[in-house]
């Protein structure tokens, strides 16, 4: 766009750098190619950021004909997933999100109802500072009461790509949540199809403020 | 309200056209009076804090003025400050008394004035200094593939699905044991269903029918409960003795209701 | 694991390299040196990176006190595939997420009070979702109102290392313009917070401005 006459090899080379790095996966010549001007050395390019990178902790590869930068293999000891002393939700905060997750758009007193017990205050807003749980409007039911549902965070966190592939009672079943003794007309509801018609969208700052505690999130 | 009191204004009167028709546009552009306020001090090209304030307000009473022309509705907010304004300039002009009183003086209220709309103006430099910055995803990109290299940071929370199952499982099941399940809903015989049953069997109701007999009657486990069936009924039995269509007796409280169909030309008869 | 005797300096860089690169988001240093031998130079492998990727296509940068490899903002036009378009945020929310941004942590009142108008619906409600703002604590003032701060997502997103590094913080700061406190005595009436306390709850009728989702975002 701005630079159209011949950029020189150092620019190409920087460019296709940019490309393979912000590539979602490998790119062949062709297709660093038709994002550089007409003419521009790609193989050339490829074989100086090669050379670049070679012995770094990062290298250009080449898999089936197409290019991907890659850690370096004897730096694979580096990689290992590893679960460094993450906060753990506490039992209360993750039963409210559970509640939540299945049974939005759904009102504090909804919530409280199937717990059987009163949400701690701080809880739903250790939920709504996470990101987990937004506020999603009011129930047209007397009273006016908030609802809450899932963000996309919630989905983001749990690798979900929609509400709709929340497990529902099979993946319970499967999972040996369920056994035989199912509760009679146990439903797990389908958020996916939740309307939200009988919603209205409400101010931010609207809720009864609930405190901001510690106690919802456990320690260890 | 002549220009004889605003000597300092005398040769502006051109400047001031210009700016007139420069604003008095679309009041949607402008989010409150502060804004329409700051829009109309920067024409003025001046340091904020040393603003005309009479000049400002003069510019802005006439922007509301010419406002209200096109939109009647012009908000409460923008009149309000327009009548504020108008005092603090009336307050600014007026040689000063010496009783005070516990008002803070005019020039106070003007640099504080002033003062907002410099912070204002300062925000407004920052909205435009902060877009200007590379934005992710617009400007700049991450690595568009990252490997299976996962740091949590320590400020995460952890919790997996498999957790919010087990929450959302367990949870149901306390309250299945509590035996409140709000999960079900309870059906009822809708009032609309219960009016058009009503005036099907309207016709055959020339004898008073107990309340049960006239109220449809339950088949199998699903749908509305028989009790359902019943209120609805009674309920839309009413509507119709109020539309004189129908009667009702019991005789005293608890009692067996009665239906009658109510003959036409009959007169409405309170049976208590 | 497999290297236990201290590696030099070229093989701290080539592995703090090799974690920058495959990592999601950006990494603290101390998130760094986790992964590495103890005593590793990590700030100085980090400087002589950033000095190595100076100027070629990919970049190091500090953001929210974290480092990660960016692609340079001068090639943001080869990446027409890799752009997402982003929500448009409308004058409103921007201005709002300035003044949260140079006064956190504030409240509410504190927004609305520097903008002369009551924040719309919604506002910062989307600031939040987005990620950018977060829930700070409470004001310990009568009423105890929440403030917000920005939240690192903010930073990452407009490329800050921090929040020193708001451009022109430091001057505004000095002309006393991020005071908050508003010189005593000082009341330019303020109709449109007049009757619209936070815990008054909004009758439908009261709600005369636009749809939830179009008066803070943008169409284009």
């Amino acid at each position: 766009m701005s630079i159209q006459f011949a950029p020189d090899h150092g620019e190409i080379e920087r460019r296709v750098e940019a490309l393979l790095f912000a590539a979602a996966g490998p790119l062949s010549a062709a297709e660093i190619a038709r994002r550089l001007p007409e003419g521009a050395d790609v193989g050339g390019a490829i074989s100086a950021l090669r050379e670049r990178y070679e012995g770094r902790g990062v290298e250009l590869e080449c898999v089936a004909d197409r290019w991907r930068f890659r850690t370096a293999p004897d730096l694979s000891f580096l990689m290992t997933e590893e679960r460094e002393e993450p906060r753990r939700l506490s039992k209360a905060a993750l039963e409210t999100l559970a509640i939540i997750a299945y049974h939005q758009p759904c009102t504090r007193a909804e919530i409280e109802s199937v717990r059987g017990v009163s949400l701690s205050k701080g809880t739903l807003d250790l939920l709504l500072e996470m990101g987990f749980v937004r506020l999603k409007g009011r129930r047209r039911t007397p009273g006016r009461p908030v609802t809450y549902a899932t963000a996309d965070k919630f989905l983001e966190h749990f690798s979900l790509s929609s509400l709709y592939d929340l497990p529902g009672v099979q993946e319970m079943k499967a999972a040996g949540l369920l056994d035989l003794s199912i509760p009679v007309g146990f439903e797990v509801p389908d958020p996916s199809r939740a309307g939200d018609d009988d919603d209205t969208p409400l101010l931010p700052g609207e809720e009864d403020s609930p405190e901001f505690a510690q106690d919802f999130v456990a320690e260890d | 309200m002549t220009d004889a009191f605003q000597p300092n204004l005398d040769f502006a009167a051109v400047e001031q056209a210009d700016a007139g028709e420069a604003f008095v546009v679309d009041l949607d552009g402008y989010e409150g009076p502060l804004h329409v306020l700051l829009a109309l001090a920067r024409t003025q090209k001046v340091d904020l804090l040393k603003l005309s304030i009479t000049r400002l307000a003069e510019q802005y009473l006439a922007f509301v003025h010419e406002a209200r022309r096109r939109n009647f509705a012009l908000a409460a907010d923008y009149l309000v400050m327009a009548s504020w304004l108008a005092y603090l300039k009336s307050r600014l002009l007026l040689p000063r008394t010496e009783k005070v009183g516990e008002e803070m003086p005019a020039e106070e209220m003007a640099a504080a004035l002033a003062f907002r709309l410099q912070k204002l103006e300062a925000m407004r430099r920052a909205v435009e200094a902060i877009t200007a910055r590379p934005r992710l995803k617009r400007d700049v990109f991450t690595r568009g593939d990252p490997e299976a290299l996962v740091i949590i940071p320590s400020d995460r929370i952890d919790a997996s699905l498999y957790e919010l199952m087990a929450a959302y499982v367990t949870q149901r099941r306390r309250e299945e044991q509590r035996h409140y399940n709000p999960g079900q809903r309870v059906e009822a015989f809708a009032l609309e269903a219960a009016r058009d049953w009503l005036r099907e069997v309207l016709p055959k109701l020339d004898q008073w029918t107990p309340l049960e007999r006239v109220a449809p009657e339950k088949h199998g486990a699903e749908g509305p409960s028989q009790s359902s069936f019943t209120a609805s009924t009674l309920s839309a039995s009413l509507e119709l003795v109020k539309e004189g269509a129908m009667e009702v007796k019991q005789a005293e409280a608890f009692a067996e209701l009665y239906l009658k169909r109510r003959a036409t030309g009959q007169a409405l008869e309170l049976v208590p």
